[in-house]
């Protein structure tokens, strides 16, 4: 697979890709990424609270719900669990809630999950909050650090369920995360990504924005004392690509998209503030 | 312009009875007379002329004339021509329900009054009509040929150009199968239900078909129970109404007598596929017994015979036709006079627009169970003879609306359009077979029947036409 | 069971009106972009693809067959992807869950009474040829009839109303199209309205139906076409009257020379 | 040369059209069957015109009938209304007298004359693009064109006829024909979305 | 064809409207129409009421004022009239009754029925009793005379010995204003307004003053009147004693030259 | 009236005025309520009460059907004499005949106990009345349900369902006299069973009964659409036995608790 240039300008001698509204060498765009969620990850809970008017437990809690991981009662050992790849998971929100679904709704007790983050601090955090929350009781739970646009530590055809949630927009190459969840990801296998998104209806759209460039980054800087950072995340959102565009990447990694009758490919939630991509992996 | 084709004053399109007592009564008027009058007939009108049957063979083909129409073809000078040895005037009728056998209505006509109608052949009648058209002045008979297209005439040049050429745009031109092309100042259509001068004139017609066929026949009584001979006050006409539609028993002269028989299509095609004396059964079981009996005899292919015979020995009471509430046994029925027709009613939206006037079938079709058909048919004809003379007499052009045909129009249109409704009426209250309904029904005829006055009424409307 | 079924949980295919006009404009989109509406017109000269991809037509169909032991739920669902070559997790490729096989269903049975239109009397008239397409397709209900009451409650959610309507009005032009119905005056929304709120009694009546071969269904879908018939008869015996009794007030009044 | 289906906006595009066509003959048919018994009692030897005129629709409304049905076209939800609309305005203006009712057809032969030669414009635009990129058109297409001609023609006979008749007599003229124009233009705006 | 060149479609539908207010059924002219076979009834009973062998049968009719034609042509029909005379001032109104004439062959016999486009007075007096008409009628035109008298006197020359004038018109009162100008021309609009000029009409009195002031008119019996009045729905009736307020006829009889 | 009645239609026709039949059917009615075992009661009630509709309806219903009509025609009458009880005793086991002996034998009833009809003035309907009571005891066979209160009140049930006799109907009010156990099985099995069976069956007056004696009973049942309702007596045998087991278990139990 030749290297696929970032789809930012060619220009200049270095790749360079934006950061927010800032156009940086693409090298730098990690580290930078990972500065913003040091300072923030403490607050982390709190920046998705104000970024999502407090509705983004609900989306989560509707995402894993809508994804079903787990296999249907399948007794310890006897079925086969699912092994389940959750990328920038640091604080553990989307894999506490997979396992819980797992064993409780699925009464699917041998799945496991890898967290992986490529920040050790979201980790760190993710792992105190397990063992506080209890969640880590069957050592079901494993911790990755690991760069999604390169996982080479998990091998191919491994993983029935890849899940992003709010990570992907913070990605150097998209694309280069996309291929890489399709090659990890079993035949069958779910590429799942829960993000931010356009707002399609006008009106609301005006609002959010007022309220995400206006009264974020200001309590951002009065709660966590860091204004820069929420700036960013507010910019990331406005320059992350909308529905049909993520949509066209994931098909183009070659993931089949569904759809149906709805044939849209991608749910909305809330008239478009976040939305659910999905894809599966085709036997072929 | 071309060679402008004979111009007829009235040029009749069908050989009816309609059409014919037209005729002879525009011939008949002094002020009429002069007119000349053409006829178009598709039959051959002199197998009509010299139509005659044996006095023990009678036509199916029947109508009952009511006193109005017997005095108009005594007024016209065609009655006379009527062989009356084969006229049946009755002087009684009853009517009544099949299903509640106790509401019945009878009608009586005094010794001093006319008969309420005379049971006539149609073929008696149109040769009457022919033979006394044949005593007037002539008429252009154009008879074995039937009309190829009616058109108007050429379009007017300007007036100024020609004053004086003879200008027919607004008369209607024939052209007959013989190719021949006459122009009519008044061209009358009495040419049936589905009449070509309707079609050109563009008048609608609005009704629909009944789901039914009228079964006709000529009926044989045992030798002496006719009533004819010995006391003509007594004879009687019967109409029983079943379910199917009504069943009618009208005399004839000796002992014979005519039914019309009103059933839907299914049972019509199996009396005509029955023996005569399974046919004979039918008809004494469908004045007898119960309609229960009739449906499942109508079931068998054959022994209807024998069933009558079981149910009438179970319910002797009903045998009893010497009371003349039901009519007498028949005995058989005359070879060869069994056939129907479907039944339908239509009603022209107008009888005329310029030029053009229908009468007769052409103009209105009913269902049979009032014996109106015919009836209406002469009225037509007298009034729009009336309406003709009277525009004579005042210089009128016969064929313009507002000078002469109007008068025709509003005389018959609205009456025979509440004929047509009560008519439709009562074929649709009496096909109803649910309780209340007979039930209703069933008093109503009971009142009428006891109201004098009120019957009377309903006698003269029936008579009036 | 003569005494009447009780429409407990009716799918909401009980019409209003009002609904059904609204939903005008989606029949109208679902006529025009249902690729399979376009094989059937005769204008298009290629056979248009079927409306699922083969992933999907693969996982659904094998869904379809659990249905009679798991009914119409997400275990059909995983068990149908397990027996496609598919995952359980590869479920998610259908956002509605179990009411995609239920829709699966309903339209692959509609595309297949296509083919049942070949082999009707070439010249019967068309209550005939709807009364054998309704019975070919209610037939298609058998495997799962005992479980078409789940169906129904699915498809009576709020959110699958709009496809469920959209699906019978689909079903009920197709019945009447196959059938040779070329009505195009307004007597094309009552005749498929009318069909639609009939055939859904059947299937209804179905559900409920013990008798051997569902013959009781066949009598139920019969007699409902007769009345349907008849009802149909007399509103136009009752029109023709009406019309009667107007038109001659009219001409008895032109006839008076009122100028009217 | 290969023949490539119509599109999806082509074929939204004919179904639309076919359907307010048939509105609008219905229309017309309607409104000559309410004008003539008024015109005809009062103006005899208008009767020929009249039913010529008739005929003409019918055929008109009886070949969109056909098109309808054969590429399965929904008519439009307003039919009972259109019909009620066109009989009341055929009698009415009929009542009104000759040059009333001929005023009448001039105003609803030009609004539907002119739709049909929008619709033919359209089609020819189609089949040039057709030809441009060197497809083979359809038959279908062809003959609907021609059909759709040789209806506008007569529809602009008609309107010929109506003026020959004293169609600008009319009292209010202006007035008649703005409200019967606008009528008809709000009755295709209509048909074509319901 | 060639002549609609020369002639222009304006003229055309000119004399079409002219026509059909004259022709059509329910034109303005119904109402004549619809009177004329009362027309007819009352010169019969004039007739009868003095029984004259002579103008029993071929009869001639002098129609003055006869407009589209309406009376002249019936009269032409009859089986008694000999020839008919139809004279009116205007041009137009000649044309559209020789146009219309024109529908009917029984017309068209020479000698049956001539127009003149003449006002009466430039008729040349006839000398000879051949000449001289049976009947002179004057229907709904004296109330359009600005000087009736002289126009009458003008008239009498035409009327052959025993032969009778008949005229009918609308006397001078409030009810026939009523009716014929406020119903008939505003409200109903049956009549073009401005037809009717409501002090021209005269009364029935006015008229039997002048004939008995003519020597030779209207002796024993020769003097006869008689009231009509239209009923929608019903049409027109004889009214007895109607002329006092509504339409009449009014009937005078040149005395016969004593034997 | 009641003083000179008019002339009985047949030998044992006692006609009555409408005052007559009511007072008799209420009294009827009341009096076999209180006591069952009142047979002329019973059948007072059904005739009395069959006259203005019913019993027409149900003689057209045979009319109106071949075998019907046929039975109508020969009038069999079902008498110890005509069914001799040896000969049906012969008949091959499941056959009709057989079933029907063995009914009678299990309930100690014979063909004659049956009362002749007296209310009935159309002689026909009283045949057929006479024709419906005789086959009382087939329908019994027809549908294995017992004599005692709660097996006839399900028959009656059926029967009105199918022939429509009000007197079959109103005696389903004789469910006061059950126990409530009885009750409710009424409610729920037999009074479902009677009416769908009933009302989807063919009629069963139209049975020729004498010519079905050989008929296998489930054949015959198949062929007019009844269904056997479950078996009354088994149900209250098994129910018994399962009150005892019971009853003895707690005896059982109660001793054990003791220590």
């Amino acid at each position: 697979l030749a290297q696929s240039q970032e789809p930012a300008n060619h220009s200049g001698p270095t790749p360079t890709t934006h950061f927010g509204f800032q156009t940086v060498p693409s090298s730098s765009k990690q580290s930078r990424v990972a500065n913003v969620f040091t300072s923030v990850a403490s607050s982390y809970d709190t920046m998705n609270d104000l970024m999502s008017l407090g509705t983004h437990r609900l989306w989560k809690d509707y995402f894993v719900r809508s994804i079903n991981p787990g296999t249907r009662d399948c007794e310890e050992g006897k079925g086969k669990g699912q092994t389940i790849l959750d990328i920038a998971g640091g604080t553990g929100d989307i894999a506490f809630r997979m396992l819980e679904h797992c064993t409780v709704v699925n009464k699917d007790h041998a799945s496991k999950i890898i967290v992986s983050d490529i920040n050790p601090d979201m980790l760190a955090e993710g792992k105190r909050r397990a063992r506080e929350g209890g969640h880590d009781h069957s050592g079901r739970l494993s911790w990755l650090e690991a760069n999604a646009e390169n996982l080479h530590t998990i091998s191919d055809n491994s993983i029935d369920l890849y899940t992003v949630a709010f990570g992907i927009r913070n990605f150097t190459s998209k694309a280069l995360a996309l291929r890489e969840a399709f090659r990890v990801l079993k035949p069958g296998g779910v590429f799942a990504c829960l993000e931010f998104s356009k707002v399609n209806n006008r009106l609301v759209e005006a609002l959010y924005k007022r309220w995400s460039f206006g009264a974020i980054p200001l309590i951002g800087q009065l709660v966590a004392g860091d204004r820069e950072s929420y700036q960013y995340l507010v910019e990331s959102i406005e320059r992350f690509p909308g529905q049909e565009e993520l949509k066209g990447m994931i098909e183009e990694a070659g993931f089949l998209l569904p759809g149906g009758e709805e044939g849209k490919g991608w749910e909305d939630l809330m008239g478009g503030i976040a939305c659910v991509h999905k894809g599966v992996k085709p036997l072929g | 312009t071309a060679a402008s084709p004979d111009v007829y004053d009235v040029v009749c399109v069908g050989g009816g009875p309609a059409g014919l007592s037209l005729l002879t009564a525009l011939r008949s008027s002094k002020a009429t007379s002069h007119l000349r009058l053409a006829l178009i007939e598709s039959q051959d009108l002199e197998r009509a002329r010299t139509w005659n049957l044996p006095p023990d063979q009678f036509s199916y083909r029947t109508s009952s004339l009511t006193p109005s129409s017997l005095s108009f073809l005594s007024q016209i000078g065609a009655w006379p021509n009527v062989d009356t040895s084969r006229v049946q005037p009755y002087r009684h009728m009853r009517v009544w329900d099949g299903l509640s056998s106790n509401s019945r209505i009878s009608f009586d006509a005094l010794t001093s009054e006319p008969p309420i109608a005379s049971m006539t052949e149609n073929q008696n009648l149109s040769r009457a009509l022919i033979t006394s058209l044949d005593d007037l002045p002539i008429i252009s008979l154009f008879d074995k040929t039937s009309v190829a297209d009616i058109h108007l005439g050429p379009p007017l040049s300007f007036p100024a150009e020609s004053p004086t050429s003879l200008d027919l745009s607004s008369y209607p031109h024939v052209t007959l199968s013989s190719n021949h092309t006459i122009a009519a100042r008044l061209l009358v259509g009495a040419d049936g239900v589905n009449s070509p001068v309707r079609t050109f004139a563009g008048i609608s017609t609005r009704g629909w078909d009944y789901d039914r066929h009228g079964v006709v026949a000529t009926l044989k009584l045992p030798p002496g129970t006719g009533h004819s001979r010995e006391n003509p006050q007594r004879v009687t006409a019967y109409q029983r109404f079943l379910p199917s539609g009504p069943i009618a028993f009208l005399a004839l002269p000796g002992d014979y007598a005519t039914l019309v028989w009103t059933t839907t299509p299914p049972q019509a095609t199996r009396l005509k596929a029955l023996s005569t004396e399974d046919f004979v059964a039918m008809v004494n079981a469908a004045f007898r017994l119960d309609v229960v009996d009739l449906n499942y005899m109508f079931t068998l292919d054959s022994g209807q015979v024998d069933e009558l015979e079981w149910r009438e020995s179970v319910h002797p009471g009903n045998k009893a036709d010497l009371g003349g509430e039901t009519p007498q046994h028949i005995a058989s029925v005359q070879e060869g006079s069994i056939a129907s027709f479907p039944l339908r009613l239509r009603h022209a939206s107008t009888y005329t627009t310029n030029r053009v006037a229908l009468i007769g079938d052409a103009a209105h079709t009913i269902h049979p169970l009032a014996g109106q058909g015919l009836n209406m048919g002469l009225a037509d004809s007298r009034s729009l003879a009336s309406a003709v003379e009277h525009a004579v007499l005042h210089g009128a052009d016969i064929g313009n609306e507002i000078a002469c045909l109007d008068r025709y129009n509003e005389e018959m249109w609205m009456s025979n359009n509440r004929m047509l409704g009560a008519v439709d009426k009562l074929h649709w209250l009496y096909s109803a077979t649910s309780g209340p309904v007979v039930g209703l029904r069933g008093l109503g005829l009971r009142t009428v029947d006891a109201l004098g006055p009120v019957k009377g009424w309903f006698m003269r409307q029936a008579g009036a036409l | 069971m003569a005494a009447a079924v009780p429409l407990l949980h009716t799918r909401s295919y009980s019409l209003n009106l009002f609904g059904l006009i609204s939903r005008i404009q989606e029949l109208d989109r679902g006529l025009m972009n249902n690729d399979y509406h376009k094989a059937t017109a005769r204008r298009l000269e290629h056979e248009a693809p079927s409306p699922f991809s083969p992933t999907e037509d693969a996982i659904l169909s094998a869904a379809l067959a659990h249905v009679p032991t798991h009914g119409f739920t997400t275990t059909a669902l995983t068990h149908g992807a397990r027996d496609a070559g598919y995952l359980d997790i590869s479920t998610n490729l259908f956002p509605t869950g179990a009411f995609s096989i239920v829709n699966f269903h309903l339209v692959t049975q509609r595309l297949a009474l296509a083919k049942h239109a070949s082999s009707l009397q070439p010249h019967a008239d068309i209550a005939t040829n709807i009364r054998s397409l309704a019975l070919h397709r209610l037939h298609a209900n058998k495997p799962i009839a005992h479980r078409w009451q789940e169906a129904l409650a699915l498809l009576s959610t709020a959110r699958h109303i709009p496809t469920s309507l959209r699906e019978l009005a689909l079903l009920s032009d197709e019945l009447l199209f196959l059938a040779g119905s070329t009505t195009v005056t307004s007597a094309w929304y009552t005749d498929r309205a009318a069909l639609a709120a009939i055939y859904a009694g059947a299937e209804l009546f179905m559900t409920q139906d013990r008798s051997k071969g569902f013959a009781e269904t066949e009598e139920f879908l019969t007699r409902r076409l007769e009345e349907g018939e008849k009802v149909r008869g007399g509103l136009d015996m009752v029109g023709k009257w009406v019309g009667m009794q107007a038109g001659g007030l009219v001409d008895g009044l032109r006839s008076k020379g009122v100028w009217i | 040369k290969r023949r490539k289906p119509l599109s999806k906006t082509q074929r939204e595009f004919l179904d639309r059209g076919l359907r307010v066509n048939q509105a609008g003959e219905l229309a017309a048919t309607l409104i000559y069957t309410h004008q003539t018994p008024p015109i005809t009692r009062a103006h005899p030897h208008l009767r020929s015109l009249m039913h010529r005129m008739y005929f003409q629709e019918a055929g008109h409304f009886s070949t969109f009938n056909e098109m309808l049905a054969k590429h399965r076209i929904r008519p439009t939800a307003m039919y009972p209304v259109w019909s009620a609309a066109a009989s009341v305005l055929g009698w009415g203006t009929g009542l009104m007298g000759r040059e009333a009712a001929m005023a009448c057809t001039e105003a609803v032969e030009t609004e539907i004359g002119g739709h049909y030669n929008g619709q033919v414009r359209v089609l020819l635009g189609w089949v040039k693009e057709m030809e441009d990129k060197g497809e083979e058109v359809g038959e279908e297409v062809r003959e609907l064109v021609s059909t759709l001609k040789r209806i506008r023609d007569e529809e602009l006979e008609h309107l010929d006829e109506a003026v020959g008749e004293g169609a600008r007599e009319a009292k209010p003229y202006e007035l008649l024909n703005r409200v019967i124009r606008s009528g008809c233009k709000g009755a295709i705006w209509i048909s074509e979305r319901v | 064809s060639s002549q609609s060149s020369s002639v222009n479609a304006a003229e055309v539908s000119h004399f079409n409207n002219l026509a059909s207010t004259w022709w059509d059924p329910y034109g303005s002219s119904r109402l004549l129409h619809q009177m004329n076979p009362l027309r007819h009834d009352f010169i019969s009973s004039c007739i009868e009421s003095q029984p004259d062998p002579t103008s029993s049968t071929n009869r001639r009719y002098l129609d003055v004022g006869c407009g589209g034609g309406i009376f002249a042509e019936s009269a032409a029909r009859l089986l008694w009239t000999k020839s008919v005379v139809g004279v009116d001032p205007s041009s137009q109104v000649i044309s559209v009754a020789k146009a219309h004439a024109r529908q009917d062959p029984l017309l068209l016999e020479p000698g049956r029925l001539e127009y003149q486009n003449k006002a009466v007075e430039d008729l040349p007096i006839p000398r000879i009793p051949e000449e001289q008409f049976d009947v002179v009628s004057l229907f709904e035109v004296i109330e359009h005379i600005n000087r009736p008298a002289p126009f009458l006197s003008s008239c009498l020359p035409f009327v052959k010995p025993g032969g009778w004038l008949i005229l009918s018109t609308i006397a001078r009162t409030w009810t026939s204003w009523l009716t014929t100008n406020v119903v008939a021309e505003e409200v109903v609009r049956l009549v073009p307004r401005g037809t009717h000029d409501w002090s021209k009409y005269i009364n029935e009195q006015e008229l039997r003053r002048f004939f008995r002031a003519q020597d030779g008119w209207g002796r024993d019996g020769g003097l006869k009147s008689q009231g009509c009045m239209y009923m929608p729905a019903v049409g027109w009736r004889m009214v007895p004693g109607g002329e006092k307020w509504g339409n009449y006829f009014l009937g005078v009889r040149k005395d016969s030259t004593r034997s | 009236s009641v003083l000179n009645r008019p002339p009985p239609r047949y030998e044992g026709h006692v006609p009555l005025n409408a005052f007559e039949r009511v007072t008799l059917a209420a009294g009827s009615a009341v009096m076999s309520l209180m006591n069952p075992r009142r047979g002329d009661l019973i059948a007072a009630l059904g005739e009395t009460t069959a006259t203005p509709f019913f019993i027409y309806r149900l003689r057209d219903a045979m009319l109106s059907n071949p075998t019907g009509r046929r039975i109508l025609r020969d009038r069999p009458r079902i008498t110890s004499k005509t069914m001799s009880v040896t000969k049906l005793r012969a008949l091959p086991e499941n056959g009709v005949g057989r079933a029907y002996v063995s009914w009678l034998d299990r309930e100690g009833v014979s063909p004659d106990t049956r009362n002749s009809v007296k209310y009935i003035d159309d002689e026909e309907c009283a045949y057929v009345m006479q024709r419906y009571r005789e086959c009382h005891d087939f329908y019994h066979a027809l549908t294995g349900l017992p004599v005692f209160v709660e097996g006839e009140v399900a028959l009656k049930a059926f029967e009105f369902a199918n022939t429509l006799l009000p007197m079959t109907g109103l005696s389903v009010f004789a469910i006061t006299r059950m126990k409530p156990a009885e009750r409710i099985r009424f409610w729920n099995t037999y009074l479902p069973w009677a009416v769908s069976n009933g009302l989807k069956s063919k009629d069963i007056i139209n049975v020729y009964w004498e010519e079905e004696l050989e008929r296998d009973v489930d054949d015959l049942r198949n062929e007019l659409g009844i269904k056997r309702p479950p078996d009354l007596r088994d149900t209250r045998r098994s129910l018994r036995e399962h009150k005892r087991i019971a009853r003895e278990k707690r005896d059982m139990m109660g001793g054990l608790r003791a220590d």
